[in-house]
């Protein structure tokens, strides 16, 4: 329950909270659009998930089970500390199993489980505009939007092939949602871009410092941008295993050990990790019994 | 002839005009109204772009010709009147009652622009290849190859070394950066290309490279080309028809040697004859 | 196993809490609130200014909370200030009705009721005063006694017409329409562009003293389209905040006085319009902050009229890149974010960089 | 045919001296086709307006200017739209003004090439022709492919002559098309006169030498105070 009396279930007021579900809705029947929103303050950092944080507030209830992670890890600080506050403003139950969870607030991950219907992720993004190295300005980068002219979303890419042959574009690569709107996915690596279309969940970005809120609804079409003879690539994960869980096949995390400077890979994701080396232990227990 | 773009009427205004200045007759103070401080920067401007022809706009700075420029590529908004190009739905369909999508589709297919500040054209902070490509890429091309061929020629239209593809505007001269923007305006083969003031304030050795660049531009690719300038010599060398501007308003409009050696309206007679 | 360290978990967080518990129970005095709210006057209208929220004590307690960081304390008043709901919207306050402390002009020599000093540092040197390391409270309370039966008990109560309502009467003011549209909320609005004045004014109002001064003094010395502005007036001093009386809408009700600067600087200008330079025109740009904090307020006026004037390539007339990096919070937090851990974001990266170096070893392999 | 009826040439100066010039009062002329009209009389008397007046150059203040084309349609010069003229200008007249223009920078037998290019004819039969009439006038090979820019007066003169001319056009309109030519060029371009004569150009000069006129020209016109009066 809430543990601290002074403030309101979930810190903002319902005025606030009300305002920022309208906000969602739009971003929700216009997919990919953002929209701009009035930004609360709240006792975390602007640039620290505070849209993200929003969402979270706003849409969380009491009953509901929310997991936190950070870089795909559930015990990174900034995950701790926005559990730690959600937890004590609303009181609801915490999880790090991603299964288990209905709200699930992510910083430039999304899970390797693959969500559900009826779960929603919550991803915080720091720079929402995707065309801002391009065009600086706001306004123009607004009416760039309206008028669906994203030739400086492509030219980005361009360059970057012709000046190392190859799109080096790394987290945070540019999508096209429902054939309208380009949008940032926030710093998720490449390798999780192509979790975002025609999803059973549903995707909600929230930028507090920029106060724009946006989303990709379950089932939408969602395609990173790329070119005919240069096409999308997801990160190296070939010959690669997890050094604690075996798993391959997933986003890993680099490792260089201390002692030895030998370089080995961990999954990113640190629920999953948890779960599948369990589930290898019981496996390994049970074949021995056997 | 055929008609590849029609002007009717259009008027570019600053403030809501009254009574007074509404009546195009009426007699501004320069292009302001001098009842309500209206600035009429384009009034009731009418003319028509033929097949393959050069239209000069000749007039002194403020007369709008810029504006009218900029008007009908769509960096301002028209306060009235009406535009018509060929290339768009036969014609029929005024280009500035279509929405804003529309227009940059527009923009990007059948317009071609020079400015004269290449800030305007340019993204200086990318490279020359790249400025040339996102005109590529805003008509909806999605081949690189393809792209980096067609940059390459347009560069070699214009004299500049592949070399060069890589970088960035901004390590070019003037006279460079409009030829990469020229290469730009061009990518997309548009029926009608828009110069504004294009070598105004280069060396005299450069603007003259880049006229004969735009001369050859016109004649290979038989290009209808508005070429807005001060500059009575650049009018002459590259105009077939011109038409003079003074305070927003269409003064007289003929043959480019008929204005050059039988300028009609005072205003006319006082430039050809500050003529060097 | 250096880069997993990050993973601090729960119980590191809570060490690093308690350290800063420890940070602030240093030495061995309290700091009392009262003493706060009325020895550091000027830090606790910054704060206040910065937050938007007017609440001394609330700005008392972050700043003791804070261990006096400015930055964290604005912080802690903004997020407070976010769970509050908004029940009353007071009357427009007017400081042409203020009761004044402090009122100069530098554009004339003598206006009616005269140049009004007031409190200020302007006309002091700034010499570190050693005796303030042990400060006698019982001298001071005689010194205030002895000021105020100087004067007859009580302050005077000294109220002016605005100098630029002179200018106004002979026409040589760029007349502006009286806009009575309901004002922009920032707060609760995110800001869009072109911004209005209000929700301009609103922002520089809460902007970065720090920020705002820079910016105002890189436009003064040439980075900008700016001619010399003139402070036409400054004033200090208490103004009512007054709310519609609930059971009659007529009538008001007096909440209290806040006091504050307000600055007028008049520039010259002309139209804007396409035509070359007529007539000139004095063009004014408003400035108001809480408390005394007089050079927030007379930049806050500078960029006001700069923003009238935008201009290529030149910061302090681009109103994008004026209001929108000025925010304390802001600022702070997302400098700040650079300090979590990015390692998904870098691997991508690396990924790249090895991806390209690989295909260039064998297209030279090759050639 | 062409058939200038009553046509009055007034310049309203507005700048300067203010005046108004009277230049061409009412002349009233006809050419057939496969005739050359020569009008003479010394400098200054609005030779030369005739025919800026015939090209569109010079706007006329009253008056008509016939002109049948090759499709047996006939237009009024003087009150015509810009397109139609511009048409005319490119497929059928053909104008040889006094003091050559050139177009800086482009080499001798390109500039003889556009026109041929306007009309649509193929670039190498355009060549072809242009390199047959420089042969003609006598312009050595070597400046071919030079700017004209740097010519000599009597072969910038040639030049300018077959530019006029290269497209065979239906009107020719000759201003003082001799003048600082040597003998030996003076005869070819007059050859030249004689052999659009032939193929049925109606021919409309200005002269200065009343030698070289009489050559080629069938009627001859005395300009005297404005108007023209019949010769020969």
């Amino acid at each position: 329950m809430n543990e601290n009396n002074d403030y309101n279930f979930a810190f903002l007021d319902e005025v606030s909270k009300r305002e920022i579900r309208r906000a969602i809705i739009k971003a929700i029947a216009i997919p990919g659009y953002q929209v701009p929103f009035g930004s609360r303050e709240l006792p975390i950092g602007r640039g620290w998930g505070t849209g993200g944080i929003q969402i979270t507030l706003s849409i969380i209830g009491p009953n509901d089970v929310l997991k936190v992670i950070d870089q795909g890890s559930d015990d990174s600080v900034n995950a701790v500390s926005i559990k730690k506050f959600v937890h004590e403003c609303t009181g609801v139950e915490i999880t790090t199993d991603t299964e288990k969870a209905d709200v699930i607030q992510s910083r430039h991950r999304i899970p390797e489980e693959k969500l559900t219907e009826g779960q929603v992720l919550v991803l915080q993004v720091p720079m929402p505009e995707p065309l801002r190295y391009v065009e600086r300005s706001e306004l123009k980068a607004r009416k760039m939007h309206a008028d669906s002219e994203y030739s400086a979303a492509w030219l980005l890419l361009y360059e970057q092939i012709m000046r190392y042959g190859k799109i080096t574009m790394g987290a945070a690569y540019p999508v096209m949602v429902d054939d309208r709107y380009v949008m940032s996915p926030s710093p998720i690596p490449r390798y999780d871009t192509l979790k975002l279309d025609d999803a059973d969940c549903l995707y909600l970005f929230g930028a507090g410092r920029e106060k724009m809120i946006y989303a990709v609804p379950p089932h939408t079409r969602v395609v990173p941008l790329d070119f005919e003879d240069y096409k999308f690539e997801i990160e190296e994960t070939e010959g690669r295993a997890c050094s604690i869980c075996g798993a391959t096949g997933v986003f890993f995390d680099e490792i260089f050990d201390a002692e030895s400077g030998e370089r080995y890979f961990q999954c990113s994701d640190s629920g999953f990790c948890g779960k599948n080396a369990e589930r290898n232990k019981s496996n390994a227990t049970s074949n021995e019994c056997k | 002839m055929q008609q590849v773009m029609n002007v009717n009427e259009l008027t570019v205004r600053y403030g809501d005009g009254c009574v007074y200045c509404i009546d195009s007759d009426k007699s501004l103070d320069k292009n302001r109204c001098p009842k309500c401080k209206t600035v009429w920067a384009v009034r009731n401007v009418s003319f028509s772009l033929y097949h393959s022809e050069v239209l000069g706009v000749v007039g002194e700075s403020g007369s709008g010709k810029s504006t009218l420029m900029k008007t009908l590529y769509f960096d301002r908004e028209a306060t009235s009147g009406q535009t018509f190009l060929n290339a768009y739905e036969d014609g029929k369909t005024n280009i500035f009652s279509v929405s804003s999508q529309q227009q940059r589709a527009i923009r990007n297919n059948l317009l071609g622009m020079v400015y004269q500040n290449p800030l305007l054209g340019l993204l200086m902070d990318f490279s020359n290849g790249g400025n040339i490509a996102q005109k590529l890429i805003a008509a909806g091309h999605r081949n690189v190859s393809a792209m980096q061929s067609r940059t390459f020629e347009l560069l070699e239209h214009m004299e500049i070394s592949v070399n060069r593809v890589k970088e960035p505007p901004k390590n070019f001269s003037g006279g460079m950066q409009q030829r990469v923007q020229i290469s730009k305006a061009i990518a997309n083969n548009p029926p009608v290309l828009l110069l504004d003031e294009v070598t105004t304030g280069l060396d005299l050795s450069v603007q003259a490279k880049v006229l004969d660049l735009i001369r050859m531009v016109q004649k290979k690719f038989n290009i209808s080309i508005i070429v807005v300038s001060h500059d009575l010599a650049v009018i002459r060398m590259l105009s077939d028809r011109t038409i003079v501007m003074l305070d927003g308003q269409i003064v007289e409009h003929g043959f480019t040697d008929q204005i050059l050696e039988d300028p009609q309206h005072p205003f006319t007679q006082t430039l050809v004859h500050s003529l060097i | 196993m250096a880069y997993v360290a990050v993973k601090g978990g729960q119980d590191a967080i809570e060490s690093s809490v308690e350290l800063l518990k420890l940070s602030r129970s240093d030495g061995s005095a309290v700091l009392e609130i009262d003493a706060i709210i009325n020895r550091a006057k000027q830090l606790i209208d910054r704060i206040m200014c910065e937050a938007g929220f007017y609440a001394p004590e609330y700005a008392a307690i972050a700043f003791k909370q804070s261990e006096g960081s400015l930055e964290e304390a604005v912080f802690l008043m903004r997020a407070y200030r976010s769970t509050l709901s908004q029940t009353h919207t007071s009357l427009t306050i007017d400081c042409k009705n203020m009761r004044l402390s402090r009122r100069i002009s530098s554009a004339f020599k003598d206006i009616p009721l005269g140049q009004i000093l007031g409190a200020s540092y302007d006309y002091t040197h700034r010499l570190l005063n050693f005796r303030l390391r042990d400060e006698d409270e019982g001298e001071l309370r005689s010194f205030r006694e002895q000021y105020f039966s100087s004067i007859g008990g009580e302050e005077v109560d000294m109220r002016a017409e605005r100098v630029s309502d002179l200018l106004k009467k002979e026409n040589l003011m760029v007349a502006y329409e009286p806009d009575d549209t309901e004002p922009m909320d920032i707060t609760k609005n995110k800001l869009m562009f072109p911004a209005s004045r209000s929700a301009r004014l609103q922002t520089l109002f809460r902007a970065d003293t720090g920020f705002v001064s820079g910016v105002s003094y890189a436009g003064l010395r040439g980075y900008g389209f700016m001619a010399h502005p003139t402070i036409g007036e400054l004033r200090s001093g208490h103004v009512e905040v007054e709310i519609k009386y609930i059971l009659d809408e007529n009538e008001s009700m007096v909440l209290g006085e806040i006091f504050f600067t307000e600055v007028e600087s008049f520039v010259s200008s002309h139209k804007s319009s396409e035509q070359e330079l007529d007539e000139l025109e004095i063009d004014v740009g408003y400035g108001l902050a809480f408390g005394r904090a007089e050079t927030k307020a007379i930049a806050m006026s500078i960029l006001d009229c700069a923003l009238n004037y935008p201009t290529p390539n030149s910061p302090p007339n681009d109103e994008e890149f004026v209001l929108l990096h000025g925010e304390a919070l802001e600022m702070s937090g997302f400098i700040s974010h650079l300090k979590l851990p990015h390692y998904v974001t870098y691997q991508s990266k690396l990924d790249n960089i090895r991806k390209t170096r690989k295909a260039n070893e064998t297209a030279e392999k090759k050639g | 045919m062409l058939n200038i009826n009553n046509l009055s040439k007034t310049f309203t100066m507005h700048v300067g001296n203010r005046e108004t010039i009277n230049c061409l009062d009412s002349v009233s002329l006809s050419v057939e086709p496969g005739q050359m009209l020569a009008v003479i009389g010394p400098s200054g008397k609005g030779k030369s307006s005739l025919l800026k007046c015939v090209y569109g150059t010079y706007l006329t203040t009253s008056g008509n200017i016939y002109y049948t084309d090759k499709n047996n349609v006939t237009h009024d010069l003087a009150n015509m739209n810009l397109q139609d003229m511009r048409l005319l200008r490119v497929n059928e007249i053909g104008y040889v003004s006094q003091f050559f223009h050139v177009i800086p920078r482009i080499a001798a037998i390109e500039i003889l090439c556009e026109p041929l290019i306007n009309r649509g004819i193929g670039r190498a039969e355009a060549v072809k022709r242009a390199e047959s009439l420089l042969e003609m006038v006598g312009i050595p090979e070597s400046l071919w492919n030079m700017y004209p820019s740097t010519f000599s007066g009597g072969e910038k003169q040639r030049l300018n002559i077959i530019y006029g001319i290269i497209t065979k056009p239906r009107l020719v309109l000759l201003d003082e098309p001799t003048a600082s030519l040597d003998p030996n060029s003076k005869t070819r371009v007059l050859e030249l006169i004689k052999e659009l004569k032939s193929q049925g150009s109606i021919i409309l000069g200005v002269f200065h030498d009343y030698n070289a006129m009489k050559v080629v020209a069938d009627k001859s016109y005395n300009i005297v105070t404005k108007q023209m009066e019949l010769v020969s």
